[in-house]
């Protein structure tokens, strides 16, 4: 905080120069960017079939799924909010699709529609839950978290005996749907999943909202100060509610994508990936704390997870060790970001 | 003419705390009406339900003479009241400008943000204040603390508030930039605007002030034009009359 | 319904003596086994051993994930490897990795369940049955023990195969069987709600374990609350061993699941080298066999090095 | 914040008459007694056994080990900081000793020593790294969290060439140390385990840490301001690693009674528990923001979960719907707690 | 007799930021030092030297005449140096009695707090200072500002401080409010402490200060003896002479 009102135009004396590179790292995604490309390079030399295009549609698809959740939890993150339930949102939402197309026999289309508006009143039912009460978000969706993964066993079991729906494949309107949610297209002979293309949509729209729009100004300033942004007429339930919502539906259309894919759901899917959106979105950049962070950054850190995840693989190690790995990778990740944004902290002043 | 703000015997109480009640005062356009009092004394409460950060539970509230009830500080901002509150309102890591035009953000026709004609409205309303940064896209948090409270009255001049609502703007500020903020709301007062400006300080609320009006445990202690009241007595009544001559007499004694 | 692992176990023996071939065979198995699945340890175990003896490479993988496992599938199938090992808990969400891998030109191997899938997504072979029919025998044999009244133990909800084998018990026991929920990751969780269950319906006499480490935590909550049931597993280890000569376990259901990661690797192996077939189609059994105290004594060391 | 100091002996005639019932309601606990009040006569009036001393002895059994570890937990959320690591501590740390004893034959004894320094060691180096870097406890015990879960099952299998150790019963001092963690004592023909007597005496000690030492007072000082308690010479960094340790030490505990009464161990055991442990502590009345909470809220926090969990099976419902249930009690208790909370802070003023 | 603290061109910075250079001043017992100037002049730093919380890069520290280098508050405390922050160093969840215990508990032989012990303490302590609360188990948060700085103030009195540093305690604090601050902070020179006391206002800085040290950006503008300097001198000084005249004239200009 330096008093520059008084001396403007001149440099400020009690500055050393800034470095010309300094510049660079400004931005939250620059950390993960780095990230990236160590993990690309490492692995596409370390192994063969890394750099294919076989290889970059495999793990593309990978990042594209995690990615899509990153994205959202990033922008909720921002707002200054946590969703723990984001992971089994994914399981819930293909269920309902499924079990409305299976077992009551509706259009594939009518299901997903039905299963949108569950996630969206999901979603909107946390916002409204954390903005009223005013209890940490971590607290309400740790127990939507339960509550999703308790409804989505016990119903499953209840309507089909089992704990998987399947038989999506004979459901009216499959074909149409998974067209647009879950077909491959072309490129050099390889088929890559459009999901993908998603993905790159989801970002660029997230990170269009996020820079570019009254709305994204809000998120940056709810997460930063609610109470500031309230003041000076911010609709701040009204945004938070939303960023749920957004949550919810990046869940919804990654539910969409794997039942449409994969023509079945297992009860207990989605368990435990909601710390692998938190963790994409923090390697991307974002401050748990709120305020700060990037749509791009928390894809880049999907992308990440899925070089290393499918890399690990391509390079035949042991599996059994990736937990290690991604651990180590984590707080690598986190300490780079804060070192690089306390740099930047300190060439802005 | 109406008054921009009138207030008659509005109160306030949260749960079992009453925190103001039977307040009378009124706001000008063109005046500065300052509130004055203890810590403790309700000032917060009470620009807080003109802002619309709370409601009033009792009394009547009048703006432009239409009797009103803010719901959020949206609406309150809709009718041009805009308030810089004690903490400052900035968020912290957002660059200034965006800061700066926080709630009423420029768009272009196709509805995205328009971020030149952000940055260069930001950096002229802020040069007319005096201040001049070196880039607007820095983050509030790394301005001064006078620095910060200029952004929050520009901004609300900006955006053509009526009336300008002041919380103890002064406090944390050194002596000049206290003399600029100062400066600014006589600025504001001198272009028509009814301003309320919230102190500790008489030495502050003095030379700006038309109208003074005194709290204390939430309960009007008295309200003077200016003609009617002088710097010695407003603060001799800021401290309680009585009580503060023995205290001077006190400080001096050591102070021998 | 088959119990006798004899038809295969030559054949196994048979090719262990095949000296390393010539050509690098690389197999990549992907199976839903969770991260510490006693069960699927054993499998891994199996795959890489006939590896090493035949000189080839095998890449072992897991995810309890219908997709993340069909996204492995996809993996191997850009490696290009020689072989896949897939087990299909869950068929349909496997269907088209598994069909493009075929399209690829890869040799699959479908072991453990989904057998009546196989070979309509075009795989070579299936090694292994369905997790429900395993069991069933377990069912049976609890049946022919006089008991009346079952408790099956589901060790993580939502597991497809563990549900598949309390269902599997079900239909063999005949009787009236009942599932529990329990919580793999909390012993002590497991052991207090076995004892609840024991001590509110007096009638169970039988309670089926599905992992060793909770048959030991179902014989300590039955010592608890003074219940007469005994209790069958799947799956051994050393204190289930123990337990088995002492008597506190009945028996444990073993589905020599060795031979479902051992088999397929000998089969990609000869199919690579001679372009042999096994099975004419049909599901190549490996079990169940059942350890009680008339075999521990042998299978006990074999249960030590993580085979059994 | 009232200015009381002015008008100090008469009573404030700013303030209604405070209610006399409303002086019991400022204990963090409260809530979590009425809660544990209403679990306990709720199930003993709905099912047979429960109120029977079987069933006591079972449902305190799951409670002990439980709130072994809440009290812990609440601790170390009083003092502002979290441990997602804690749940697969208690997998490390039996898996530690296990492997000692059953490979290289060391007796149990030893090998419990030497698990103990492990533990602590690793809570150590939490906390270490939390004060040392300033980020986000939760990040940091994430990481350590995935760290610790590869490391199990990656040596684990390394070793064991299985994912379970077993075969503790031959170990030499197995007798000796069973009877110190995991003996029954015998109380009206039904036999209680002895894990039950460390919880009570866990809480007891914690309880009286917090409440009656120096130590105690820094914890809530540094929960709630620990900028500030640096000021006054409060040591935050070597009480913040005090309690990380303590929290390691519980899960040490834990893990010893676990391996000495089961015999053998798993190498996923533990994941997914932390949450339990938080969400006991949460519903015992702990702050998550930290500088508020009791030890016995936290027990009673797991008190309640263990009756819930077993009241559940007794009455005979189908466990398919426990998370369900767990996730809506977590959900009530919270905002209870809440409403007693604001409600204390009103009288308090 | 040497002084209580001395320091000599000390310097400091953070990362590329020079926040003090060359800054030269004594603390006396029974003498307040004041240290004022602007926002972001260094003032705050200075005092966190003192107090152990930073470390000097530059110059010497002596404290009794000995050089020194802190390493954390605790050893500062030892050494009988007590602060009282801008942010006022009370934790508010906390009771009052156990936050005026905060770091130097009073224990039992058992070695457990000694809960009776420190209530009896804190409210003698508190009510010699003035302040007779109803309840010293009821948490810090609740009281008011003024009430809250004195808590501290009367923390760093009783555990006998030599040198007392108040980092603007009059700040956020009403007219009688900030005087009975003053009052307290006479009462420890007159008890033979040394004072460090940071303000904006020079109206309270005046009346109880022996010596002035003025900063301005990171440097000393100036040191002076009460002797050398009266009040308007010292408030020019403060805004930086030349410039405050002109703006006095603007705001004079406008209220006009
Ligand atoms: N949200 C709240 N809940 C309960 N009581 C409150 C709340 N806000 C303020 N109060 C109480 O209302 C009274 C008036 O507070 P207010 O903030 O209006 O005082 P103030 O005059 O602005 O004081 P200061 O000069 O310290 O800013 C005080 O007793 C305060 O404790
Ligand atoms: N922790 C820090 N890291 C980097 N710069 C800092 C830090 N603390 C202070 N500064 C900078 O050092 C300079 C002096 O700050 P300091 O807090 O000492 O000022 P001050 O005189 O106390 O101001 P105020 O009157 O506003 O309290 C400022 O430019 C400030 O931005
Ligand atoms: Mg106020
Ligand atoms: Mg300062």
């Amino acid at each position: 905080m330096t008093v520059t009102a008084t001396a403007p135009p001149a440099a400020d004396e009690r500055l050393g120069k800034p470095k010309a590179m300094d510049q660079l790292i400004k931005r939250p995604e620059i950390g993960a960017m780095l990230g990236a490309l160590l993990v690309f390079l490492f692995f596409s030399v370390v192994t063969e079939q890394f750099l294919s295009i076989g290889g970059a549609a495999t793990w593309l698809d990978d990042a594209s799924m995690l990615g899509i959740m990153a994205v959202a939890v990033a922008m909720l993150m921002i707002g200054g909010e946590f969703d723990l339930s984001a992971g089994v949102m994914t399981a819930s939402t293909a269920l309902v699709t499924a079990l409305l197309a299976t077992q009551l026999g509706l259009n594939v289309w009518l299901s997903l529609l039905v299963s949108l508006a569950f996630a969206l009143a999901v979603g909107a039912l946390n916002g409204w839950l954390v903005m009223r009460t005013g209890l940490p978000s971590f607290i309400v969706t740790l127990g939507s978290f339960l509550a999703l993964q308790g409804l989505n066993l016990g119903i499953t079991r209840l309507v089909t005996g089992s704990v998987q729906v399947s038989g999506m494949r004979d459901a009216a309107g499959y074909e149409s749907a998974g067209f647009l949610f879950a077909s491959t297209f072309q490129i050099g002979g390889t088929s890559f999943y459009v999901s993908i293309i998603w993905w790159v949509l989801f970002t660029v729209v997230a990170s269009t909202v996020l820079m570019r729009t009254k709305f994204g100004n809000w998120i940056f300033a709810i997460g930063g100060a609610s109470q500031s942004s309230r003041a000076v007429g911010v609709p701040v339930v009204r945004s938070k509610i939303l960023l749920f919502m957004t949550t919810a539906f990046a869940a919804w259309l990654v539910g969409s994508i794997n039942i449409l894919r994969y023509a079945s759901v297992q009860a207990n899917q989605g368990i435990g990936l909601e710390f692998q959106y938190i963790i994409a979105a923090v390697i991307g950049g974002c401050l748990l704390t709120g305020g700060f962070g990037s749509a791009v950054g928390a894809a880049i850190g999907a992308l990440i997870f899925g070089m290393a995840r499918q890399g690990i693989v391509y390079a035949g190690w042991n599996s059994d060790w990736f937990q290690l790995f991604l651990g180590v990778m984590l707080l690598a990740a986190v300490l780079v970001n804060n070192m690089l944004r306390r740099r930047a902290e300190r060439v802005r002043r | 003419m109406t008054s921009l703000i009138e207030t008659e015997n509005i109160g306030k109480t949260y749960g079992s705390v009453i925190a103001l009640s039977e307040v009378s005062t009124v706001v000008n356009a063109g005046e500065v009406t300052c509130v004055l009092g203890d810590n403790g004394a309700g000032k917060s409460t009470l620009i807080k339900i003109l802002a619309g950060v709370h409601q009033h539970d009792q009394g009547s509230f009048r703006v432009e003479g239409e009797e009103i009830r803010f719901s959020s500080p949206r609406e309150a901002l809709d009718r041009g009241i805009a308030t810089v509150y004690q903490d400052l309102a900035v968020v912290p890591l957002m660059s200034v400008w965006r800061n700066f035009f926080l709630g009423s953000e420029p768009t272009t026709k196709l509805g995205f943000l328009d971020r030149k004609k952000g940055k260069e409205i930001t950096k002229k309303a802020l040069s007319d204040m005096g201040i001049d940064l070196r880039d607007v896209e820095q983050p509030v948090g790394t301005l001064s603390g006078g620095e910060r409270q200029c952004v929050a009255i520009a901004r609300a001049v900006h955006f053509g508030a009526k009336v300008l609502i002041l919380d103890e703007p002064t406090a944390a500020l050194g002596v000049k930039q206290a003399g600029v903020v100062l400066k600014y709301v006589a600025q504001a007062r001198d272009r028509g605007l009814g301003v309320v400006l919230i102190t500790h300080n008489p030495h502050h609320a003095y030379p700006v002030g038309n109208r003074f009006l005194l709290l204390k445990r939430g309960r009007a202690l008295g309200s003077y034009e200016k003609s009617e009241i002088d710097i010695n007595e407003l603060t001799k009544q800021m401290a309680g009359g009585a009580e503060l001559e023995a205290l001077e007499h006190e400080l001096r004694g050591v102070e021998a | 319904a088959c119990s006798g692992p004899t038809g295969t176990q030559s054949q196994n023996t048979g090719n262990n003596s095949a000296p390393a071939a010539s050509g690098d065979l690389k197999v990549s198995v992907i199976t839903h086994g969770t991260a510490g699945d006693a069960f699927w340890s054993v499998v891994k175990v199996g795959a890489e051993d006939a590896a090493k003896q035949l000189g080839a490479g095998v890449t072992y993988n897991s995810d309890g994930d219908p997709g993340a496992q069909a996204k492995l599938i996809d993996n191997a199938v850009s490696q290009k490897v020689g072989g896949i090992v897939v087990s299909m808990a869950n068929p349909d969400a496997l269907k088209t990795s598994i069909e493009n891998a075929v399209k690829a030109g890869i040799p699959v191997i479908t072991i453990n369940s989904g057998s009546a899938k196989s070979a309509e997504f075009g795989a070579m072979a299936h090694v292994g049955q369905e997790e429900s029919i395993a069991g069933e025998e377990a069912g049976k044999k609890l049946k022919a023990a006089g008991k009346t009244k079952l408790l099956c133990v589901i060790h993580e909800a939502g597991n497809s195969g563990l549900n598949q084998r309390c269902d599997g018990a079900r239909s063999g026991f005949g009787g009236a069987v009942e599932n529990l929920q329990v919580d793999i990751s909390n012993p002590t969780d497991i052991e207090a709600r076995i004892k609840a269950k024991l001590q509110s319906d007096t009638a169970v006499d039988g309670v089926l374990a599905l992992n060793p480490q909770v048959a030991v935590n179902a014989a300590s909550a039955i010592k608890g609350a003074s219940s007469k049931a005994q209790v069958a597993t799947f799956d051994l280890n050393a204190d289930v061993v123990s337990s088995i000569k002492a008597g506190d376990v009945l028996f444990a259901v073993d589905q020599q699941q060795y031979q479902q990661g051992y088999l397929p690797i000998v089969m990609l192996k000869l199919f690579k080298d001679n372009a042999n077939t096994l099975g004419g189609g049909k599901p190549v059994l490996t079990g169940p066999g059942f350890v009680d105290k008339s075999n521990v004594d042998k299978v006990a060391e074999y249960a030590k090095n993580g085979k059994r």
